[in-house]
């Protein structure tokens, strides 16, 4: 009973909070909105019983907004505080396709005959999902490391401008390649 | 025995290409190979005897593709045999003809061993891959052929020679794939798909192979409306390239006809065979016409080729109308093959001559000469054989095929009456020319126009003589291939 | 005991040869990078040589049946490393030297892991993983030359990769939800009595992810820009790896569904819409990367017809290994060329290419007619062998669809053939064209008609079972 | 609680995520869109996870979709910073030089 | 033995005449003599197989053999040719000066395709010797090469004798269908409906090689070549074997029910009309030219009577006669160098040998007793008296039409020559005023035969001919008509002495048959061409340049076509036919090109429309992705 009207509460929380990335008028506002619907989302991982998961979810994405701030002020250049944008375009298609989608789901969702519960969750989650990962999903854990590294490489190949053997004036001849592409 | 003479002038022409020898000796070297090549098919026609069963004769199989049932599969008959023939001598023709070539000799003999290697392989290939392997290859080869040694704007005759013979091509792949996924079980093998006859009861989807066949062929034959290539092609092209292209190319595209299209779609074949017919007789008058209104030599000989493969469209286009009598249509297939042996022989002999004209006097245009007789009396001879040859006169090879044809093609519909005039156009268009070049008083470039070399009268002398040959006794000619046709014939009425 | 190293040597080679690589390459000089290139190439060509010699292992599974060692797994990683290969041969000359030549090689050593894992798996979390360690160094490699050309492709890449990694994951989600499990073996079963709305929702789902890794409707925006914006190294990877893996993830997927919905339909649609796209859109392109790039969706399209009768025909399977292989190594020698004289870039610019380089135009001409689908080339063998599979596994319309399309393209690549054979324009400048590329062109236009000719002997090779 | 109205939910957050990723022009914004689009998958597994397979491969496959999270968003920084550097703009709209 | 001899017939002229063009001017000396010496061989061989009647043949084409035979109609005409041919040679042995071998050699070839066709058995090998004649026909009517007239008259000769030669590759089609097979004996069992188109292929053929009417046109012209050539060609061989044909498919014309009805009134009215053409004329080989299409009316109406005794007697009577006289209208063209009539006048005064030799075929070809013709035409006009009243009073007609133009040049040459005659001289070519004996003994023999052939009709030899023919029981001329034929020839020839001869224009003209040529052929044949031009015009809406020609070259034509009216129909009809070509070539160079053209522009603006989704607006992809994914959902959830 409690859990219903806290999953509620949160449902609704994570809906409102993502609505209003879209509508309150700062990129750090949103960024904000976004941050709260995923806590939510996450506690409501909790309300699954998933706390380890539910944790994981919450602290990574307060993170991620946190970098997201930093990002903005740092490389664009733009103070978060005071920056009104509507920087919109086809809003009206996209509502259609956002909202059609929504009806399709929603159909889906509820003409669907979902199957019957299998299986019990086991006693320690978190052990399980150990088990799991050092177990038969072993491979994907040793596939995560490389996806990191690569993310690693990748990410600094784009974003640095310079590369381990550019001195500055190598820089700026570079960034003036960059302007002239 | 047949895949080395396939492969013979394959492998000479890697050797020349490779190797940096002088051009004399290439240049002899060359001749010699394809008087080789002459001896080896002597060998093989020799050693060829009709198959009881209408199978084939020298038959040659190994494993290839097994997977998609292609092989590589060789083999002659009565069809096959006499283009052979022709192939070896009309290269053999050309490498005497070439004797006195400055313009990388070399390079020019290996690319025409080349050519030689990819139309053997062609008339001997059993497998429909195989086929259309040797069929672009010689696109290739006679692309080059022509931007390399031709004159004028050869390299831009060269390229729409290309692209349209290659179009063609790839719908006649189109059409072999659909023949193949016909046949159950799958086969590229044309022994196999003619036993099958797939799409025999499927009349659409055979209607739209053959099409894709027929496309492919008609481009390559060509035939009205797909001959815009031609005349360009021809008329920048070398001489020995013109003789090449019209003597053996061209024989491509028809010998798919009675090879593929016919015994292998023969419902198909028998439902169109009016359409085919039409275009045919389309093909005899409006090359004529065409041909008339010519005031370039080459270019009038060009257009009499589409004249003179108009008449083979109408024979086997006849050979498709079953209800009329089996005598009529074997005789009209017989001359159909016997006329692509024919005009083989006169066409490439017409445009060596022709091709003499620009080597003397640097131009094709009739206007420019007059009363060649005069300087040149045995190349005034040899053109009026040559013209005579070809405007059907008995005794030469051109009346015993176009005689077949009528006779075969009229016997089994009257519609073949009216490509009857046909004849009668292009004799006038080969008189006004002959006056138009030697007769009358000598003018232009005629005056002392240098008479034939020996090279020239060996290499055409030796042309018209075997077509001389065929139209004194073609008997042993028709009787390798009478056989065939008639087989071919009740393969169609299947 | 099912966690075998031995069996992931060829994967375990890339990691490693991706590491060392980085490594090396952050002590190395600027002018002595080429060390890196040769760790690269030799982690690559070991990778090669232990996936040759798996092909003779045992049909199975490993770690816990989240990846299949069978025939398309060892094609997959001799197509992949291979590929990669002949790119690095291609892309040398632009590479070297640069600032970030280890780190690209680092990049296409884990796009090649990526593909080659993403082909091999049999389970949807790992098809996840490889879906992400495939996509993340494209989005560097094309992004890596800094132009903004290149920075507008990556990004359209990039968001369109990561909306179609979100469909992905929901597809994931929904299929695990239904079939309770996500490893193939236990899935099959498990969708049996699946509803199948739901299902479809699921299959679309990770055939959206898919089918954006191998360039295809509807996931196929980003591939001409890559194409024509990346460097071509970059492109010519980007537009022949990732594909392989994908293409093989989509037919392993295809088998596991069941019969409630239509799924090979579904295939059967896209690939004649993305073949037929393709073809359209490449007519009157003039740059020659972009039209590569499109017709590489419209040779997707093509690779798409037996994925549709994976379930159908048992010849589906190799045709599908043929053809990827013959393709690979088409597309590789068009990109050869292009990278070969980096100073021709429209279809204009390649008039009097037979003039100046013969080698050059015979290789563009062997690999464009291969790519039309002419004998005796490879591609041709392929797709005779997927249209007799499609044909077989009753789908006749699209086949003529196909065939219909294989004449059409003629046209666009004749309009490139014909300026590279007629004579040179006046302007026509000698080629400071480069050797090694141009080496590359030629091996691979000669592998194209190897393949082709030697098709006889591959394709039992190709003939395995497969597994889950 | 059901299955239902969780997945409700989500398909709720998906489709506003959806609405930001077409609507929005600013890359970052089009960034938010996509994560909310995850955030919905994150819940929509959580609930699959819970009412149907209580596996520990759906655990996993949570653990995976976060990770995605993750990086697409670590990527998606790189490629902004990339668009902003070589192209002094970070609007989608603005990069639209190849097309047709 | 006899069939060695019988292939000899063909081979040895062949061969022989084939090695002197071949060898060109360096054997010119020999010529004459390797050619006389041939020709006596081929007199002997041809008696021999007259004799012995041999039968050969060789397999040829399938279900045709290449087939010779000596039946009853051969042997009497083959001697004929062969023993012209030899005068004919010996003739030119002393005219002839340049350019012999090929002369010579084209003359044997000549004969030996005459041969082939006067013994062929098969319809192609009868095809094979007809078209080879019509060849070296051409060859030697443009001898002289260096006047391009010459060869456009050989060039006419051969055109329109293949256009009706035509009419034999549709009998052999037809032969075929109805499974008559290629045997000539057998055509006549043909079945059907075919059986007429075989009939008519063969008469239409046979027609043109005889210059009947509507053919006669080409023989006017042809009689630019030399004297000897049309002594030959014109009455021994060519135009005779046109004759020739039809009394040996008499049986042909006869089943079929028509065709002999149709010959008999063609050749009679080709007897009356082409007759009173050649009283209109005023140069001697014109009117010989016409007398002989007039004369082989005769052998025409004969085989369509079925009177083939009559007409073969007929055919060599008229044979020895007419070369007789074109000998001689040679002889005094090389010596006074004209053949006009006002200018011989009195020529046979000057060499009386040749003189009195032209008097007896001139007597002989008027039909005056008791010489050949006048025999040979009534024994056929007997028959024709049987079969219907109209043919016989046409035929009688005829008869003494060519007894007024006999006459009208007899007179004109025995008459004392004046002044304004002499001025005439020369008008052609520079004359010899010499004859030499060369030239002379042949004309006397010929004029023998002229005079003595008529007993192929008397008893015993004429008896004989129709027991080996088989027509013994045909009737026989009565005294009655022989006299009143003889009796009408004499008055004609004298009255031909009185009063000048009417010389209508349309006759004069040869009945203006080119223009009417014209008008059945060129006309259309333009109107065509004109259709074509307007095509060019739609096709090449842009390409101005290609109307701009097609037009010009209407128009052209349209204005040289005026001054064309008496010239030559068929360099008229080259011309007409060149026009259409034109247009058609104009067609060919940008029509068809323009719709290959067409088909990919179709397709390139259909991937212009696709390439539009390719928008670069990131936002419009995403959309699309959507919208592919909605329709794909659709399809799973439609199809499930």
């Amino acid at each position: 009973m409690l859990d219903d009207v806290v999953f509620w509460v949160l449902a609704v929380l994570a809906v409102a909070s993502g609505i209003s990335v879209f509508r309150v008028d700062s990129m750090a506002r949103a960024t904000y909105a976004l941050a709260v619907s995923f806590v939510a989302v996450g506690l409501v991982l909790l309300l699954f019983g998933l706390d380890y998961l539910g944790v994981v979810v919450v602290l990574m994405m307060v993170m991620e907004m946190a970098i997201m701030g930093i990002y903005m002020i740092m490389f664009m250049g733009m103070n978060p505080a005071l920056m009104p944008m509507s920087m919109v375009h086809g809003t009206r298609a996209a509502a259609a396709v956002s909202g059609l989608t929504f009806a399709v789901l929603a159909a889906g969702i509820l003409l669907v005959d979902w199957p019957e519960r299998r299986g019990a969750p086991a006693a320690d989650l978190t052990f399980s999902l150990g088990r799991a990962v050092m177990g038969p999903k072993m491979l994907v854990m040793i596939a995560v490391s490389a996806v990191l590294f690569a993310t690693i490489v990748s990410a600094l190949v784009l974003a640095l401008p310079r590369g381990r053997y550019d001195t500055d004036d190598a820089v700026d001849a570079d960034g003036d390649g960059e302007e002239g592409g | 025995m047949l895949s080395l003479i396939v492969f013979l002038p394959l492998g000479a022409a890697l050797v020349l290409g490779a190797s940096p020898l002088p051009d004399a000796v290439s240049r002899w070297a060359w001749v010699a190979l394809t008087a080789a090549e002459l001896v080896l098919v002597g060998v093989l026609v020799a050693g060829y005897d009709t198959p009881a069963d209408g199978g084939l004769g020298w038959e040659e199989r190994a494993r290839w593709i097994p997977s998609v049932g292609s092989s590589y599969h060789v083999g002659v008959d009565g069809l096959s045999l006499p283009l052979i023939a022709l192939t070896a001598v009309i290269f053999c023709a050309c490498a005497v003809y070439a004797l006195r070539e400055g313009r990388r000799p070399r390079a020019q003999a290996a690319l025409f061993l080349f050519l030689q290697s990819t139309c053997m392989g062609l008339f001997a290939a059993q497998d429909l891959i195989l086929f259309f392997l040797f069929f672009d290859l010689s696109i290739v080869g006679m692309y080059f052929a022509i931007a390399g040694w031709g004159h004028g704007g050869a390299a831009r005759s060269a390229l729409k020679f290309f692209l349209y013979t290659f179009l063609g091509s790839l719908a006649l792949l189109v059409g072999f794939i659909g023949l193949y996924l016909a046949a159950d079980p799958h086969t590229f093998d044309i022994p196999e798909l003619v036993a099958a006859a797939p799409l025999a009861d499927d009349a659409v989807t055979g209607a739209w192979v053959l099409g894709a066949v027929l496309l492919g062929l008609a481009v390559k034959t060509p035939t009205v409306p797909f001959h815009t290539w031609l005349p360009p092609a021809h008329t920048d092209a070398s001489a020995i390239g013109s003789a090449v292209l019209a003597g053996i190319l061209l024989k491509m595209g028809t010998y798919g006809f009675v090879r593929i299209a016919m015994p292998a779609l023969p419902s198909a074949w028998q439902a169109w065979a009016w359409v085919i017919l039409t275009v045919g007789v389309v093909s005899v008058l409006y090359g004529a016409l065409v041909a008339l209104a010519q005031t370039d030599v080459k270019r009038m000989i060009a257009y009499t080729s589409v004249n003179h493969m108009g008449y083979v469209l109408v024979a086997v286009g006849a050979a498709g109308l079953v209800a009329s009598g089996t005598e009529a249509r074997e005789l009209a297939v017989t001359g159909a093959v016997t006329q692509m042996v024919s005009h083989g022989l006169i066409t490439a002999a017409l445009f060596l001559l022709a091709g003499v004209l620009h080597d003397r006097a640097g131009s094709y245009a009739m206007d420019d000469y007059g009363g060649l007789a005069a300087p040149a009396p045995r190349y005034a001879g040899f053109f009026a054989v040559a013209a005579f040859a070809s405007l059907g006169l008995p005794a030469f090879s051109g009346f015993v095929a176009e005689f077949q044809i009528f006779a075969g093609s009229i016997g089994a519909t009257w519609v073949a009456v009216l490509a009857v005039p046909g004849i009668l156009l292009t004799a006038a268009l080969f008189l006004r020319a002959y006056q138009r070049l030697f007769t009358g008083p000598t003018t232009g470039r005629a005056v002392d126009f240098r008479d034939l070399r020996p090279r020239e009268l060996l290499s055409v002398g030796g042309l018209l003589l075997l077509s001389l040959l065929v139209g004194v006794a073609p008997w042993p000619l028709l009787d390798l291939i009478a056989p065939a046709a008639a087989s071919v014939v009740g393969l169609v009425s299947r | 005991m099912h966690e075998e190293p031995l069996a992931l040597l060829p994967e375990i080679c890339l990691l490693a040869g991706a590491v060392v690589t980085l490594l090396a390459g952050s002590f190395l000089p600027r002018e002595r990078q080429w060390v890196a290139r040769l760790i690269a190439a030799t982690a690559l060509f070991g990778s090669a040589v232990t996936a040759a010699t798996a092909l003779t292992d045992p049909v199975r599974t490993v770690y816990g049946g989240t990846f299949a060692v069978d025939t398309a797994t060892g094609a997959v990683r001799l197509v992949v490393t291979s590929a990669t290969l002949l790119v690095i041969g291609l892309g040398v000359d632009e590479l070297a030297g640069t600032r970030r030549e280890s780190e690209s090689y680092v990049l296409l050593l884990l796009g090649a892991l990526g593909a080659s894992v993403m082909g091999s798996t049999t389970d949807l979390l790992v098809l996840v993983i490889a879906f992400l360690l495939g996509s993340i160094p494209l989005y560097g490699l094309i992004g890596m030359l800094r132009s903004p050309g290149a920075a507008e492709a990556a990004l359209k890449t990039y968001l369109l990769g990561a909306l179609s990694g979100i469909l992905l994951l929901l597809g994931t989600t929904v299929l695990y939800g239904l079939g309770g499990a996500t490893a193939y073996a236990d899935l099959a079963p498990g969708l049996a009595g699946a509803p199948a709305a739901a299902l479809a929702v699921g299959l679309l789902g990770v055939l959206a992810g898919l089918l954006f890794k191998a360039g295809a409707v509807p996931g196929h925006f980003w591939v001409p820009d890559a194409a024509q914006a990346a460097g071509t190294p970059a492109a010519a990877f980007l537009t022949t790896v990732p594909k392989i893996g994908a293409l093989v993830a989509i037919h392993r997927l295809v088998t596991v569904l069941p019969a409630s919905i239509d799924g090979p339909l579904l295939v059967a649609v896209l690939a004649a819409v993305t073949m037929t796209l393709g073809n359209l859109a490449a007519f009157t392109q003039t740059d020659v990367r972009r039209l590569l790039g499109w017709s590489t969706v419209s040779q997707v399209g093509y690779l798409l017809m037996p994925v549709a009768v994976a379930s159908g025909s048992a010849a589906a399977l190799p045709a599908l290994l043929l053809y990827l292989g013959a393709y690979a190594v088409t597309n590789l020698a068009a990109f050869a060329v292009v990278a070969a004289v980096p100073d021709r870039r429209t279809l204009e610019d390649f008039r009097g290419l037979a003039a100046s380089s013969p080698w050059l135009a015979g290789a563009l001409l062997v690999a464009l007619l291969s790519l039309v689908g002419t004998p005796p080339t490879a591609v041709f063998v392929g797709k005779l062998t997927v249209f007799t599979a499609a044909w077989d596994g009753g789908l006749v319309w699209l086949v003529v669809v196909a065939a219909l399309n294989s004449v059409a393209s003629l046209f666009y690549y004749l309009r490139w053939i014909a300026p590279a054979f007629r004579r040179g324009g006046p302007e026509a400048e000698p080629d400071r064209s480069r050797t090694s590329a141009s080496v590359a062109a030629v091996l691979a236009a000669a592998c194209v008609l190897g393949l082709g000719l030697a098709a006889g002997a591959v394709l039992p090779l190709l003939d395995g079972p497969l597994t889950r | 609680m059901t299955l239902q109205t969780v997945l409700l939910v989500a398909a709720a957050l998906f489709c506003v995520g959806l609405y930001g990723a077409i609507s929005q022009q600013v890359v970052v914004m089009v960034m938010m869109g996509l994560e909310l689009m995850l955030n919905a998958v994150v819940l929509a597994a959580g609930a699959f996870w819970w009412f149907l397979v209580p596996e520990p491969e759906g655990q996993v496959l949570l653990l995976v979709v976060i990770t995605a999270m993750t990086v697409e968003m670590a990527m998606g920084f790189a490629v902004a910073t990339l668009l902003h550097r070589s192209r002094g703009s970070d609007m989608t709209d603005t990069a639209t030089d190849l097309s047709r | 033995m006899s069939a060695a001899l019988l292939w000899s017939l063909v081979a040895l002229p062949a061969v022989a005449g084939a090695l002197l063009c071949g060898a060109g001017r360096r054997t010119d000396r020999i010529a004459p003599a390797v050619a006389v010496g041939t020709a006596v061989l081929l007199l002997g061989a041809a008696v021999a197989v007259a004799v012995a009647r041999p039968a050969v043949a060789v397999p040829f084409l399938p279900g045709a053999d290449l087939g010779l035979a000596v039946d009853a109609l051969s042997a009497v005409v083959l001697p004929a040719v062969a023993a012209v041919t030899l005068l004919v040679l010996v003739f030119s042995a002393g005219e002839v000066t340049d350019d012999r071998a090929r002369f010579f050699g084209l003359m044997l070839l000549f004969a030996a395709a005459v041969a082939l066709t006067a013994t062929a058995t098969t319809l192609p090998a009868l095809l094979v010797g007809w078209e080879v004649m019509g060849a070296t026909s051409f060859a030697l009517i443009g001898f002289s090469w260096r006047d391009p007239d010459r060869v456009g008259a050989g060039t006419t000769a051969f055109l329109t004798t293949r256009a009706a030669d035509l009419g034999l590759y549709l009998a052999a089609g037809a032969a075929l269908a109805a499974g008559a097979g290629f045997d000539l004996a057998g055509l006549p069992d043909a079945e059907g409906p075919w059986r007429h188109v075989v009939a008519a292929g063969v008469l239409v053929a046979a027609l043109g090689k005889a210059a009947q009417l509507p053919f006669s046109f080409w023989l006017s012209r042809a009689m630019e070549g030399p004297s000897p050539v049309s002594a030959l060609l014109h009455s021994a061989a060519m135009v005779a074997m046109g004759g020739y044909l039809l009394l040996r498919t008499a049986p042909l014309l006869a089943a079929s029910g028509w065709a002999d009805d149709a010959a008999a009134w063609v050749g009679a009215l080709t007897a009356l009309v082409l007759g009173a053409v050649a009283v209109a004329q005023q140069d001697l080989k014109q009117l010989l030219a016409a007398s002989t299409a007039a004369q082989l009316g005769y052998v025409v109406l004969a085989a369509g009577v079925g009177a083939v005794s009559g007409g073969a007697a007929h055919l060599v009577a008229h044979a020895s006669t007419k070369a007789l006289l074109f000998l001689a209208a040679g002889a005094w063209l090389s010596a006074l160098g004209t053949k006009q009539l006002p200018a011989l006048r009195g020529a046979a005064r000057r060499w009386p040998a040749v003189g009195i030799a032209a008097s007896v075929g001139v007597l002989s070809l008027a039909g005056v007793l008791p010489l050949s013709m006048w025999a040979t035409k009534d024994d056929v006009l007997a028959v024709v008296r049987e079969r219907s009243l109209p043919l016989y009073v046409v035929g009688l007609a005829g008869a003494a039409l060519s007894a007024a133009y006999a006459g009208k040049v007899l007179w004109i040459v025995w008459r004392t020559p004046t002044a304004d005659a002499k001025a005439g001289y020369d008008d052609e070519r520079p004359g010899t005023r010499h004859v030499g004996i060369l030239a002379q003994a042949p004309l006397v023999v010929l004029a023998a035969g002229a005079a003595v052939l008529g007993m192929l009709v008397w008893p015993p030899v004429g008896a004989a001919i129709r027991t080996a023919l088989g027509e013994t029981e045909l009737p026989r001329p009565s005294w009655v008509e022989l006299a009143v034929s003889a009796l009408l020839s004499v008055g004609v020839v004298l009255a031909a002495g009185r009063e000048p001869m009417p010389a209508p224009r349309w006759a004069a003209g040869w009945l203006g048959l080119g223009a009417a040529t014209e008008a059945v052929v060129i006309r259309p044949v333009l109107r065509l061409a004109e259709a074509l031009a307007r095509f060019d015009d739609r096709v090449l809406d842009r390409a101005v340049t290609g109307a701009a020609g097609a037009l010009g070259a209407a128009a052209g034509g349209l204005a040289r076509f005026d001054d064309r009216v008496l010239d030559g129909a068929v360099e008229a009809t080259a011309t007409g036919g060149v026009r259409v070509a034109r247009g058609a070539a104009v067609a060919d160079t940008a029509g068809f090109d323009a719709g290959a053209e067409g088909a990919a522009a179709a397709v390139r603006r259909l991937g212009n429309l696709l390439r539009r989704t390719q928008t670069g607006q990131l936002h419009q992809y995403y959309v699309q992705v959507a919208v592919v994914l909605a329709a794909a959902l659709a399809l799973l959830l439609l199809t499930r």
